[in-house]
């Protein structure tokens, strides 16, 4: 009934090592938030990381990446090294953003990871001048732009997709359908439900995928990142899936059932991709607990590493408001 | 009197207006179901219904806009903008349309809107979402702005922002949600003038929303130290209620603005202005004031502190003053 | 081929002869402006007349209408009287707006008629929000909204067709897709050219209609009006038509060919509808001349009646920035 | 030496730029085919190809964001917005991510972007095209902002501004598109600097863009009148040049600050603090300002002109600063 993981032992199991990384690093922010050690406002991604990985996956080390406030998971998967996103969501010096930015401004120029971004839609059209100047700076990189549902009814989102379309921008559009905007389910936002058909309807070939299943994702994103190059145009993707924990650490999740919430994480994405690879004889019980461990261990480190890591001098802090002139 | 929270307050004003017109309605983001993100409206989607406490998709100028529409229509709509970083994608509709119609109606068209939107710093949540403009809105003819700093504000300010015709923008500082204390139920709330919070006759601490509060410990701290501070809660920031501020400064001679917008062209400025224009011959020293540093405002706590007024800043600025 | 006028002989004079009321205005509005006695921006509808004439017939005389900066014809068609439109273009006190708005911003309360909006794409969330105090206060009035084809790249436009689509809300979306945008035809800003299948990704039923057969416009306005009272949900309608001058008294129209201006100006509204008519026997020449002799009169009155208007004493100036309070 | 107008100028340096440095593009509504709204891009687009002089759909949000993003991705983008008064679609990308971005990314990413946009009123094109919001937009840390009032800088400006690494803002005022004279070629341009374009000594008026030339046929006037102004070019308005608006007031003790924005709140506003912050006891009168009423910009002629700064209001501010 399932198809079995097409891929070699080394790549499954990669897949699988990403999504628990993502997977200890945000449960381990989360006691941390409780302790006090990071603040702010905490979006996780979990139950959503089949996403980011198999998405990201399926990109070349130079494309571009432009997220949200919930981006932990495609800062990693980008290539931002651990500690420096554990530092940054401590405020550190050593954070991918000086401690500047915190949980939900992460950002890389080294892996082109550009953010982080907590104004909802506000990656679209971003991604789309990157798109454009790669265009015309006759480069071959694409730009991946992640997103909620929810953003696809700001108006920045429909004018993001004309742009992308009417000018065949190299633009990789991953809506994160996880079916709720903070509280608001999607079939009270928006009266097209059917997030493929609107954007179709845009100009921008669409397809929707399980969002949950790790190789469907994979698969999906490299098929659209062939399109993207082939056909000169941009490509939507509508992942399906669901978080499993509060929009951030203060909602009260008033809005939705219990019970649809454990419904959901039945289809779990490292639950269902591991038993998946055990049945395939991919992964043994002691294989699994060792990926456990060794993410656990880069989790610990990073928490190690953000703690012994310094303030930020309250000296710098009207830095880079503008850009430093360069020494001639 | 009752004890309660500055958060309660407002969502006592709320169910209070919703209760006394049957036009008044909120609309927002994640106003009904989850009830409010800063949970200012939980509870009222069960009181009121769907009708009236009004789930919106994410499309702030659309329901912006929508409001003025409707208010046009005869509703008496609150809108509730989730957070002032996310009102400037409403700020066509808010400039160009809610500020100018009457006016460029010849007369015809009022706009009775309330947008109400979470404002301000100090809770680190970073550059995009740590904004305090209602200052910088407070340039807008044709809109009136106000900044509930108090319970009593908090909770009655609604009701009289209702029922002016005009369009009215109620900032509610993020940081004070959780202010705890003694509502007085009978206090009389006007949306017009400024309150002297404090009376003190060496020099004038001109303050409003979130920095009220530091403003009244500063004053507290120097009336240890033999200084005798006036506090002025400005209240209402469109139109500034001159008299009040212009009454205090001359019998104070001094003035310090504490304003946590960044400071050049913070509202700070046009109160110095004013004061300049109407008083220069009364005073002892230059107004002064305490602002934001000029810096998207940076999550790390210890940064962030660093970048707004904090009370041992007005503290030393008082002391300048009087040095 | 053509099919006969299905209307009355009044009926169907009466659409002619507001067309020429329009073309006649607007005309005499072009010459005064070249005389300096109009100023500002002015936008004409010529050869878009059909288009304001068929839909307005079709409405109540209680819907109320928003429309743009091209709105002479619509605010004339809703019952403005056509002194109060010239003297607010002369910028005199017995104009429509007395002399503050100028021919972008004619306003009638008598007559629900709420503008002219200079805002591309403005007036859309503004009819979704008058639709919806309608709806919450029991009314069975409509709004109508014009705008042309441009103003659906904004993305006021996408917020607004999704929320009047969620919530059901009487509004008619009357699209104006005369090709242009200023100088920017329709393929060279939006990806997707058909319009109706834009919107219709939406939720909101839409019809496309040419915009230069008055009788089209009237009928296919009158079913969207019935559709929007018994579905009880928004309709669009995509008008086909052309404007024949330039987009403001400043528009070099480098932008597009006079053979093509010329192809246009054969289909010419009043031109096809007054050869229909005649061809019914329902007009002839002499008919004609007294209906336009009507219109020029009608027009040289509106003139009079602005030359001899007063300023709004510059006293008043300051008057109406906030309502006036009323005495107790 | 040569004949041309701010127009022209403005083109000159359009052409110019896109000449020198191929990283460079124009993009906005109607820059192409259109020629440009106020014609400034006319011939451009058959100079410079499509790709390069690049017509937008109206979504004013996006295509300003998209240059965020290609200035990001190796570009040098100049965005168009019409008029400043479409800009506030375009406030969340420009004060959110533009501003934003440099300090929030911890110094990793600048963002070298041009928006020009058209600014101002005295056209009668009523409330909605009227705006002078430059001064509101100098409140934002993180933009420079530019007000060209002469020939030179027309030109002269864009080049550098395109040089520097941060987002500028660029406001072209409407009313001056026509002015005609001598554009000196030679001339060497900065954004950084205040100019004085007229020597005085007995008060300084401060002003920029389209309330230069108003400032400067005032002190013409005054001159005949025994009375010496100084006039000072902003040029910049963020930041702003303290050292050179200092140094004339200073020397003068009086100034008045002319500023085509409502007055509340105006930029005018945060010069009259600074002065009084910094120079305060070297002052012979309250520094004064003459504004715009504080009214949606009416269409009539006579009213339009009574909402705006006009020469006999200067003239009249002055005297009483020295009387
Ligand atoms: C413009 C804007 N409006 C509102 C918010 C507040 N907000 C933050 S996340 C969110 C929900 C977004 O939902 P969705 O796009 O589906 O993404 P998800 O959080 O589900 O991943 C809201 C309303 C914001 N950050 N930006
Ligand atoms: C938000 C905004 N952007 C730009 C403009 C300038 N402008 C006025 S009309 C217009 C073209 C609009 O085209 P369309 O919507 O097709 O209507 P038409 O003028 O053809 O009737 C433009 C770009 C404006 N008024 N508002
Ligand atoms: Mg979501
Ligand atoms: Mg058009």
């Amino acid at each position: 009934m399932i198809a079995p993981v097409p891929y070699p032992q080394d790549f499954a199991l990669g897949l699988l090592h990403d999504m628990l990384r993502i997977r200890r690093l945000e449960e381990r922010a989360a006691e941390l938030y409780g302790e006090g050690k990071i603040r702010g406002f905490l979006h996780l991604y979990i139950g959503e990381e089949a996403v980011a990985v198999g998405a990201l996956h399926a990109l070349a080390a130079d494309d571009a990446v432009v997220a949200t406030y919930r981006e932990h998971g495609h800062a990693l998967l980008q290539g931002v090294p651990m500690n420096a996103i554990m530092a940054e969501m401590y405020g550190r010096q050593a954070g991918c953003s000086h401690g500047r930015g915190g949980s939900m401004h992460l950002f890389d120029a080294r892996t082109r990871f550009f953010g982080g971004n907590a104004i909802v839609a506000g990656g679209l059209p971003l991604a789309v001048g990157l798109a454009l100047a790669e265009r015309m700076l006759g480069g071959n990189r694409l730009t991946a732009c992640f997103f909620g549902e929810g953003a696809l009814a700001e108006g920045a989102a429909a004018e993001s997709l004309n742009l992308a379309a009417l000018w065949q921008l190299p633009v990789l559009f991953c809506c994160e359908n996880n079916l709720y905007a903070m509280g608001t389910a999607l079939a009270r936002s928006q009266a097209q439900t059917d997030l493929c058909a609107k954007v179709q309807a845009f100009g921008v070939p669409a397809r929707s995928v399980d969002g949950m299943d790790v190789v469907a994702v994979h698969e999906a994103t490299r098929a659209a990142v062939e399109q993207v190059h082939a056909g000169h145009c941009p490509c939507f993707l509508e992942f399906r899936t669901y978080r499993f924990r509060a929009h951030s650490m203060f909602d009260p999740e008033l809005y939705r059932d219990k019970a649809e919430v454990e419904e959901w994480k039945k289809r779990g994405p490292i639950h269902s991709y591991s038993a998946q690879l055990k049945a395939q004889g991919l992964l043994d019980e002691p294989g699994f607990l060792a990926l456990e461990a060794e993410a656990a261990a880069e989790v610990e480190a990073a928490v190690a590493f953000a703690e012994a890591a310094s303030l930020e001098p309250v000296e710098t802090l009207m830095n880079d408001v503008y850009t430093p002139e360069r020494s001639p | 009197m009752s004890r309660t929270t500055y958060r309660e307050a407002l969502r006592q004003g709320l169910r209070e207006a919703l209760a006394r017109d049957p036009r008044v309605f909120l609309m927002g983001e994640d106003v009904g179901r989850y009830g409010g993100t800063y949970a200012v409206s939980k509870g009222l989607l069960e009181e009121f219904g769907e009708q009236r406490i009004r789930d919106t998709p994410l499309s702030e100028l659309a329901f912006v806009a929508a409001g003025i529409g409707a208010a046009l229509g005869g509703l008496r709509p609150i809108v509730e903008v989730m957070t002032v970083n996310f009102s400037l994608l409403a700020l066509d509709p808010l400039m160009n349309t809610a500020a100018t119609l009457r006016h460029m109606s010849g007369g015809q068209f009022s706009v009775p809107l309330v947008v109400r939107m979470a404002t301000g710093a100090g809770r680190q949540l970073a550059a995009q979402h740590s904004h305090s403009l209602e200052g910088w809105y407070a340039h807008i003819p044709g809109l009136r702005i106000l900044a509930p700093a108090t319970l009593e504000d908090a909770r009655g300010m609604l009701w009289p922002a209702l029922q002016d015709p005009d369009p009215m923008l109620l900032f509610e500082h993020g940081a004070l949600y959780n202010l705890e204390g003694e509502l007085d139920e009978r206090e009389v709330v006007d949306i017009h003038s400024a309150r002297v919070r404090r009376a003190g006759t060496d020099l004038t601490l001109i303050a409003y929303g979130g920095t009220l509060g530091k403003a009244l410990s500063a004053a507290e701290q120097l009336a240890g130290e033999g200084i005798s501070a006036e506090v002025l809660d400005l209240r209402v920031l469109r139109p500034l209620d001159d008299a009040t501020i212009l009454a205090s400064v001359r019998r104070t001679r001094r003035a310090l603005v504490v304003d946590e917008g960044w400071r050049s062209g913070s509202l700070s400025a046009e109160i110095i202005a004013r004061i300049v224009e109407q008083a220069f011959y009364d005073l002892d020293a230059p107004p002064a004031r305490v602002c934001s540093l000029e810096v998207p405002i940076p999550y790390a706590k210890h940064l962030e502190e660093a970048a707004l007024p904090q009370v041992p800043g007005i503290v030393a600025a008082a002391k300048g003053l009087l040095g």
